[in-house]
């Protein structure tokens, strides 16, 4: 089913959407854009290149509270905080940022334990994605196109929208993407103009060129093995990093958290929080060892878990190219130069 | 039911913790909005300790120490003074009301002057109204 | 709501404490499931560990100590960590008194391979504190049920002097008994002590036991393992025959949190027990 | 003032020859970085290395912050702007480092921009200087008859707001803190390993990146960089989120410049103003 | 987790006259972790104390809140109570709502209000103490005096006599000190060297003192019971333990030096005793005005010295000693009065210093005891001038309290001695001693003058040339005064050795602001310094006369005895600690600290604290930014804690 709208009745569809649950959309804030969930339709701008932060944080918020309690108070009047969830809508996601819902799936929702809150998110939210715009030049730090990531590639998208002159074309990818197309009144239909643009959007999206080399996930990850013990190698590569969380707290599928108790007075909350492998007291062990104490190590730990222990553990690579981490490391330490090096060290 | 201030004060042990004791044994009336935690020296006073209290909903903080010269331990109060003046800078600066935070020397022997600084104080404190910027109202939730 | 939230703890009463040895850094903490639906889902193999949990304190991933032939409790015993600032949870633990209750979260991790070790001679080889979940594995395999599924069992297990030892009367137990050999060594004896003298990787090469269909499966600090392992292989032990489990800083204990990991396993789920072998193919930094 | 290509020669030059006569270990410097505009933070220890270091007018990284690194008494070449060399002599007052082993590589510079925006730096964060403080060597000449401007002038603004205001201002920019601790990991001077913030005895504050944790974070960290911080700016530009948290550093350093009579890393000869007391300090400051 | 026993006391009607206690108790009972709480009419009782040791046993306590009176007044008792009944000393915790609520208002609902915040605090805090132990060192049971004069010999032969060995310290060649200069001491009028050289020599032949002239202290180490410290022996050219003390080097000898024993008002050889009955007597070459080390001729000493003594090779030499106490007594200077010029000292020969005048009357002094002036005259009139730089905002503000004694001293002797006028210029005559006001009394009836009245100056009299005009407001009459002398007499200002800085900084002394030694507390301990183990007496301390400097030599000597006769001893068990896996090796601690108690361990990186040395103040805690130093029992955890439980309610 494809749908359009006229680009400047934007906040029309965003206060429909707000009437049917949470909206997640991109809004232009001091420093760049950010999702956000919208309070004001007006506040909706499509007219980003990409958000400082993945919008990862709309099923894996930054802060998550798991139970509420009260220090003196019987174990049992502890209560879980519970996670019932109006439908959300993430509205305007970039291919490459979509991808990484997939490959965190994997990681939350299909290994091992399932978490609850991860999948539960996932299940009542609707993605609207949005190709990038490919009359405008790839932005230096980009290189999904290496993780065979398409400039305007619906999978995993519910909604998938590309912008035609002034007007969005909304073309549905699932189901419950077409059941929400339908609902919402104010659009119009989309013309067979349009279906032909649409589709033909798709497919230059594939051709739409970032930063990329050839990156098989099994040759990288032998590399990487290979280069595990090469100290001078990460010594050399880690020497600029100043072992900052920035990089992954902007990457959409770096995962780690921490669990913490927070009281105030008698008040308590356990909670998980984004952690940083980057940070130095990651691994610190309450016996006060810590086996990742230099930087090269946790650099190494980075590169390491995104382009070979995920890929032995989960078969894919846990990057989408998005270039968060180079466009906003303080040092411009730039993953991609990285694995480039890596292939070649 | 008139605002009564939650205040907090950080006394030395051996000249204002004492002074506030003498204040007591001459039987002199101050209004009981402060509540004194004790330390060794004015100069144990970490600056979170202050940044923490107004946090905890501190309407305002009253740091007690010996005379410039008379510490205990000869120098600490010197290395408080400037401490806590950065510290009463970097408040200020965010924007908390300069009123709120206080520190006077007082000496074991000035039980008096304790009484009428905290009298002073409250009634400081009182015009100022209730502290709200750095307070925590309760536990953040979901943001 | 989520069902069998897996970052939920579930409460129990400590009922019983056992100050295990002279420093009293070590305690042995009994619990009991305060709802029945809880202990019955609490189905564990030994080897397991669980995250003990304290509101306003936090979590700690501790090695389940008793066997689950023992029905109606489960036992940890747990160290005061921390060389100079103690850790947060493993004292707040040790200050409890019995009656107290607490969460527990788990059972986590994969356990000592029980379907592996059947039919083997097992060595058990244990140092110091790390003794708990072969504990666990001993008693289970003593279990009238379980004994005729295992071949010769044989424990070796040492610590710094005869104070450190835990499990004390089952020590004495066992010695008694003829269906498992038990050799308790310390480094260095004191007045009372009438038992064997000398490190654990010396007393292994002296007992020698046999590779012959036998796993031995060795726990201890680090330094016991290092001097430990050339023993066995030696011996000739496999890789694949020698079994070990790990400890890491551990959150989550499901594998989520991203932070146990040595190479592309995560200690808490892929873990805590590993074979040489196994290990081999890992990093040995981290 | 020599031209940045000039320098970037000299820088060379100075590198090869250090390196070569043995005289460094390392040579602390800036390197090529994904693109022109992207330079990054780089450590030359082989003659080889010297052909990636470059010179434009991105180079604002304090390579001060990489001192540390070394093991006590390497001998490290390091190319030091203005600012850059105050964060040297602080860390030599605070034994950090020793001058003995440091060939200090001055870089006199104006016209140094933000990558991020583009817009020219030198009057915000490079305490009012084009030359460095220390130096053994010039890789260009020294500039003279540059305006001086004021490094607090821009606190003007600032500091005319009504509390209320100044208040909402901070409330705002804190809150969009992420905790990422890019600012401390790129301060020369935020060296302590652990932070305060990541103690668990005591936790100071909640890790979760809410306001008030957020606000101990910050407002504990500017007392902790009180008459150290050196004005190089590198806490804001690290900053992902872009808070300004170089005008609350600078408002603390003008303050204690006014009351110690002191402004951090100028005289290698001085005590860091808070672990200092003068007999004679003046009760005023507190009021 | 904690088992907290709160325990409310009315203290009769003090506090439960403004605080509703049995309120308090119930309230304490709400708060977590508080197994029992009770109200007592008098905790501090014996059945109150019973009470709280019950209950710890019984409940199985493992903290102890006492709300009572301040914690200054019964800590101490309560503690003992607690470690009695088996628990910590340290895991009590005192809430004062005695002098610090319940005396302080009037309003019962206030008081009642506030002690529960305070309570409420203390819970919070006691949840977080821990018990601490005190250490115990091993204690050396020497010590070492500094300074030889009289309260120097007193506290060594004291000490001495106790058995304890004293290593006696003088930097002057000769021990003795400033009480050997005099001729006779007020009010007794006995000869000062006849009560004294008995006890140099005392000094000398005792075998628990070793004496070590001629050596200045370089270095101070380690902490009480266990000092370590390097003297120097400064070089005296000539080796003593040859010489046999003939003298015939002196006599020999054609340097000529300055007497500063005589005050400078003669000269004396350059290789010299200081006096007659110096200790020891024998002698040291003063390098400056030997005609060897000046010409690099001369010898004659060496050729004269039978015992081949003379060793112009000589070197300082450093000696190094261990003891467990110290005590410091290095006197005292008088002011040099030069830059007060409206006196004329230094300007006008018949000027005199009060020293110089004691020198005068000496019979081994400079005139051998006759009272003649410079020009070899004796006065006819003398004007004794009072408080010379002291009592006086401009230089010195303290009184040096003996001046007014030996100005009495003076004008008898001067009487006795010559058949001059005597006058008194005095601001007030302080003759608060035994015996002293009948002194003073004694002197008004030898017909000496008093004019009470500052001097405003000493001028050359224009009539008679060499004579002086005194001119003074004699405040009495209310008339301007002035009066024609031949000899002014200044009693200046006591002042601190021009040292006393340097040695304070050695020592780790702190100094008031003229530079006296400041004593750990001005009443209740006068001898006791900062520095655990550091003790000091006589006139280092402030100004006072023989009596009470000999007393304080007594009293500095008992005070050593309590620290060296023990063979081991508590440390204070609230110090500070690194915790050494979060210090990131800034050294603020060992910028701060006053004791020199954190030092920086290079090779690990991280600062260590000398607990021996630690004062417990805290200062390094609150300035190490990564928390790494725990200031024991007021870790940042617990003061945390405690405020957090005095804003919850």
């Amino acid at each position: 089913m494809l749908k359009k709208i006229s680009i400047n009745k934007i906040s029309e569809l965003a206060a429909a959407l707000m009437d049917k649950g949470l909206l997640l959309a991109p809004v232009k804030e001091i420093s760049g854009y950010n999702f956000v969930e919208i309070k004001d339709p007006k506040q909706v701008d499509l007219d980003f290149h990409n958000t400082i932060a993945s919008p990862k944080a709309a099923f894996f918020p930054h802060k998550e509270d798991f139970i509420k309690y009260e220090t003196g108070k019987p174990i049992d009047t502890a209560s879980v905080v519970a996670l019932n969830l109006p439908p959300a809508f993430l509205f305007g996601a970039r291919p490459c940022d979509v991808k990484s819902f997939e490959i965190m799936d994997i990681h939350f929702n299909a290994s091992g334990i399932v978490d609850p809150f991860w999948k539960q998110r996932r299940e009542t939210a609707v993605i609207f994605g949005y190709a990038f715009d490919l009359e405008k030049p790839a932005q230096p730090e980009e290189f999904y196109q290496t993780l065979g990531i398409g400039a305007a590639d619906p999978e995993g998208s519910d909604v998938f929208m590309v912008k035609k002159g002034g007007d969005l074309l909304l073309n549905s990818v699932t189901p419950k993407g077409e059941k929400i197309l339908a609902e919402l009144k104010v659009l119009n239909e989309g013309k067979a103009a349009d279906k032909k643009y649409y589709e033909e959007y798709i497919k230059k999206g594939k051709e739409y060129k970032t930063r990329s080399m050839c990156l098989e996930p099994g040759a990288i990850t032998k590399k990487l093995e290979d280069l595990f013990y090469n100290t001078d190698f990460w010594t050399r590569v880690s020497s600029a990093c100043i072992s900052c969380g920035v990089c992954t707290f902007v990457c959409p599928t770096c995962y780690c958290f921490d669990i913490c108790d927070d009281t105030l007075f008698a008040q308590g909350i356990r909670r998980r929080v984004w952690d940083a492998c980057m940070f130095t007291d990651f691994t610190l062990e309450a016996s006060g060892h810590n086996p990742r104490t230099h930087v090269y190590q946790r650099l190494r730990q980075k590169i390491n878990h995104k382009y070979s222990y995920h890929v032995r553990k989960y078969g894919v690579i846990s990057c989408v190219g998005c270039g968060r981490c180079t466009k906003h490391c303080p040092v411009n330490i730039d993953i991609y130069s990285l694995i480039e090096d890596a292939m070649k060290a | 039911m008139s605002f009564e201030p939650k205040i907090l004060g950080i006394a030395c042990n051996w000249c204002t913790y004492t002074g506030a004791d003498l204040a007591g044994t001459t039987r002199l009336h101050y209004p009981q909005n402060l509540r004194v935690v004790r330390v060794m020296c004015s100069s144990r006073i970490n600056p979170s300790f202050i940044f923490r209290a107004f946090q905890l909903g501190a309407d305002g903080v009253l740091v007690g120490g010996c005379h410039p010269g008379d510490c205990h331990y000869n120098t600490g109060n010197l290395y408080a003074r400037r401490r806590l003046a950065v510290t009463k800078k970097i408040l200020e600066f965010a924007g908390l009301e300069p009123g709120r935070f206080r520190v006077e020397w007082i000496s074991a022997s000035e039980g008096n002057k304790f009484a009428e600084v905290v009298q002073e104080f409250t009634a400081q404190i009182k015009e100022l109204g209730p502290q709200q910027k750095l307070k925590i109202e309760q536990l953040q939730e979901k943001a | 709501m989520i069902n069998k939230n897996p970052y939920i703890p579930v409460p129990v009463e400590i009922t019983k404490i056992i100050d295990e040895v002279d420093t009293h850094d070590i305690k042995t903490f009994r619990l009991v499931f305060l709802n029945k639906d809880d202990e019955a889902n609490f189905k564990y193999l030994p080897g397991q560990f669980a995250e003990l949990s304290i509101y306003g304190k936090g979590e700690s991933p501790i090695g389940i100590a008793s066997s689950p032939t023992e029905p109606g409790y489960v036992e940890f015993t747990v160290m005061r960590m921390g060389a100079v600032v103690p850790g947060t949870v493993t004292s707040a633990l040790h200050d409890l008194d019995e009656g107290a209750k607490i969460g527990i979260r788990g059972p986590l991790g994969n356990s000592w391979p029980i379907e592996f070790l059947e039919k083997k001679n097992i060595v058990v080889v244990g140092g110091g504190f790390a003794f708990t979940t072969l504990r666990s594995l001993i008693n289970y395999m003593l279990h009238k049920d379980n004994r005729k599924r295992f071949g010769d069992i044989t424990v070796i297990y040492g610590a710094r002097n005869p104070g450190l030892l835990l499990y004390k009367d089952e020590l004495a137990a066992w010695e008694k008994r003829d269906d498992i050999n038990s050799i308790i060594t310390v480094d260095k004896g004191d007045e009372a002590w009438q038992g064997r003298e000398g490190f654990v990787p010396a007393v292994c090469k002296e007992v020698a036991p046999s590779p012959k269909n036998s796993v031995a499966l060795i726990c201890g600090p680090p330094v016991m393992i290092k001097f430990t392992l050339p023993v066995f292989f030696e011996l000739g032990f496999s890789k694949e025959n020698i079994l070990t489990s790990l400890e890491m800083r551990m959150k989550c204990g499901i594998g989520k949190c991203g932070r146990c990991n040595v190479g592309y396993k995560y200690v808490c789920s892929d873990g805590p027990v590993f074979s040489l072998g196994e290990l081999d193919e890992l990093p040995r930094d981290f | 003032m020599t031209d940045f290509r000039q320098i970037e020669n000299n820088l060379k030059k100075e590198a090869k020859r250090l390196l070569e006569a043995g005289e460094v270990a390392v040579v602390l410097a800036y390197g090529r970085g994904y693109d022109e505009k992207h330079p990054m933070p780089f450590a030359a220890k082989a003659i080889a290395h010297v052909e990636s270091l470059v010179f434009n007018e991105y180079c604002n990284f304090n390579m001060a912050r990489y001192l540390m690194r070394y093991p006590w008494g390497t001998k490290i070449a390091i190319a030091a702007k203005a600012a850059d060399s105050r964060a040297i002599i602080q860390l030599v007052q605070e034994e950090k480092v020793r001058r003995e082993d440091l060939v200090i590589m001055g870089i006199p510079a104006y016209g140094m921009k933000n990558q991020k925006t583009n817009e020219v730096i030198d009057s915000k964060t490079t305490g009012g200087l084009y030359n460095p403080v220390i130096y053994d060597i010039l890789l260009g000449e020294e500039i003279h008859g540059q305006k001086i401007i004021s490094p607090y002038e821009v606190l003007a603004e600032y500091e005319a707001m009504d509390k209320e205001e100044r208040w909402a201002f901070w409330k705002k920019e804190f809150d969009k803190c992420i905790r990422c601790y890019a600012c401390r990991k790129a301060c020369p001077m935020c060296y302590c390993d652990p932070c305060f913030i990541d103690q668990n005895k005591p936790r100071w504050a909640d890790k979760a990146p809410q306001s008030p944790g957020n606000m101990m974070y910050h407002l504990t960290r500017f007392h902790h960089l009180a008459g150290r911080c050196i004005d190089c700016g590198e806490c804001s530009r690290a900053c992902p989120v872009d808070i300004p948290l170089y005008l609350f550093h600078k408002k603390v350093a003008k303050e204690c410049e006014e009351m110690f009579g002191q402004a951090a890393g100028m005289k290698l000869e001085d005590k860091p103003a808070l672990v200092d007391f003068r007999v004679e300090d003046s009760d005023k400051i507190l009021e | 987790m904690s088992r907290i026993g709160v325990f409310v006391c009315h203290c009769g009607l003090n506090i439960a006259k403004t605080i509703r206690v049995s309120e308090l108790a119930e309230f304490a009972s709400t708060l977590p972790d508080v197994v029992v709480a009770r109200d007592y009419r008098f905790m501090c009782s014996t059945p109150g104390q019973e009470m709280i040791a019950n209950d710890i046993k019984e409940h199985r306590l493992d903290r102890v809140i006492v709300t009572a009176c301040s914690p200054l007044m019964h800590e101490h008792t309560f503690r003992k109570v607690i470690e009695k009944a088996g628990l910590n000393q340290y895991l009590l915790t005192i809430v004062n709502i005695r002098e610090q609520v319940s005396w302080v208002t009037s309003d019962i609902e206030e008081g009642t209000a506030k002690a529960k915040a305070l309570l409420n605090g203390a819970v919070y805090r006691a949840r977080l103490l821990s018990p601490l132990s005190s250490r115990v060192i091993d204690v050396n049971s020497d010590v070492m005096v500094v300074g030889g004069g009289i309260a120097g010999i007193q506290a060594a032969l004291e000490l001495a006599n106790t058995g304890k060995k004293v290593y006696l310290v003088e930097k002057n060649s000769t021990i003795g000190g400033h009480m050997a200069q005099f001729d006779k001491t007020f009010p007794t009028l006995d000869c000062s060297a006849c009560i004294l050289t008995p006890k140099m020599d005392a000094v000398l032949q005792h075998p628990n003192i070793t004496l070590m002239t001629y050596c200045e202290v370089s270095e101070v180490k380690g902490f009480v019971g266990n000092f370590d410290i390097k003297i120097r022996q400064k070089a005296r050219y000539v080796n003593h333990d040859r010489c046999n003390a003939c003298l015939a080097c002196t006599e020999k000898c054609p340097g000529k030096g300055i007497a500063e024993w005589d005050e400078g008002l003669v000269k004396r050889k350059a290789i010299h005793i200081p006096f007659p009955q110096a200790v020891p007597q024998k002698p040291v070459i003063d390098r400056e005005h030997c005609t060897f080390f000046l010409k690099g001729k001369c010898r004659l000493c060496e050729k004269v010295c039978e015992h081949k003594a003379i060793d112009f090779e000589q070197e300082d030499t450093f000696t190094e000693i261990k003891v467990g106490a110290v005590i410091v007594a290095t006197g005292y200077n008088l002011m040099d009065t030069k830059p007060l010029v409206q006196y004329g000292y230094g300007k006008y020969p018949g000027v005199y210093s009060a020293l110089e005048v004691e020198r005068l009357f000496n019979s081994a002094g400079p005139t051998a005891g006759k009272v003649t002036m410079r020009d070899g005259k004796e006065p006819q009139a003398i004007a004794i001038l009072h408080c010379i730089g002291s009592r006086d905002k401009n230089n010195y503000e303290h009184c040096s309290r003996v001046c007014c004694m030996y100005s009495l001293k003076f004008a008898h002797l001067f009487k006795e001695k010559t058949s001059a006028d005597v006058y008194q210029f005095y601001i007030d005559i302080r003759a608060a001693g035994k015996g002293y006001e009948e002194f003073y009394n004694r002197i008004i009836e030898e017909d000496v003058k008093f004019i009470r009245g500052k001097v405003a100056r000493v001028a050359e009299s224009s009539d008679e040339p060499g004579r002086l005009i005194v001119e003074a407001e004699d405040t009495i009459t209310g008339k301007f005064v002035k009066l024609p002398v031949d000899m002014v007499v200044l009693s200046p200002a006591m002042i601190p050795r021009e040292d006393s800085k340097d040695i304070g900084r050695l020592f780790n002394l702190s100094t008031d602001k003229y530079g006296f030694f400041m004593e750990r507390h001005p009443k209740l301990a006068p001898l006791a310094t900062m520095s655990e183990g550091i003790f000091i007496a006589g006139v280092c301390q402030s100004p006072k006369d023989i009596p009470d400097t000999v007393a304080q030599a007594n009293g500095a000597a008992a005070e050593a005895l309590t620290i060296v006769s023990r063979e081991k001893m508590e440390l204070e068990a609230t110090t500070a600690m690194v915790n050494p896996a979060s210090c990131c090796g800034c050294q603020n601690c060992v910028r701060v600290c006053p004791y020199g108690a954190p030092s920086f361990n290079y090779e690990k990186g991280v600062s260590e604290i000398n607990e021996a040395l630690c004062k417990g103040c805290g200062l390094c805690a609150s300035v190490c930014p990564t928390s790494a130093i725990i200031a024991r029992h007021f870790t940042n955890e617990q003061v945390l804690a405690e405020i957090e439980g005095l804003m919850e309610f």
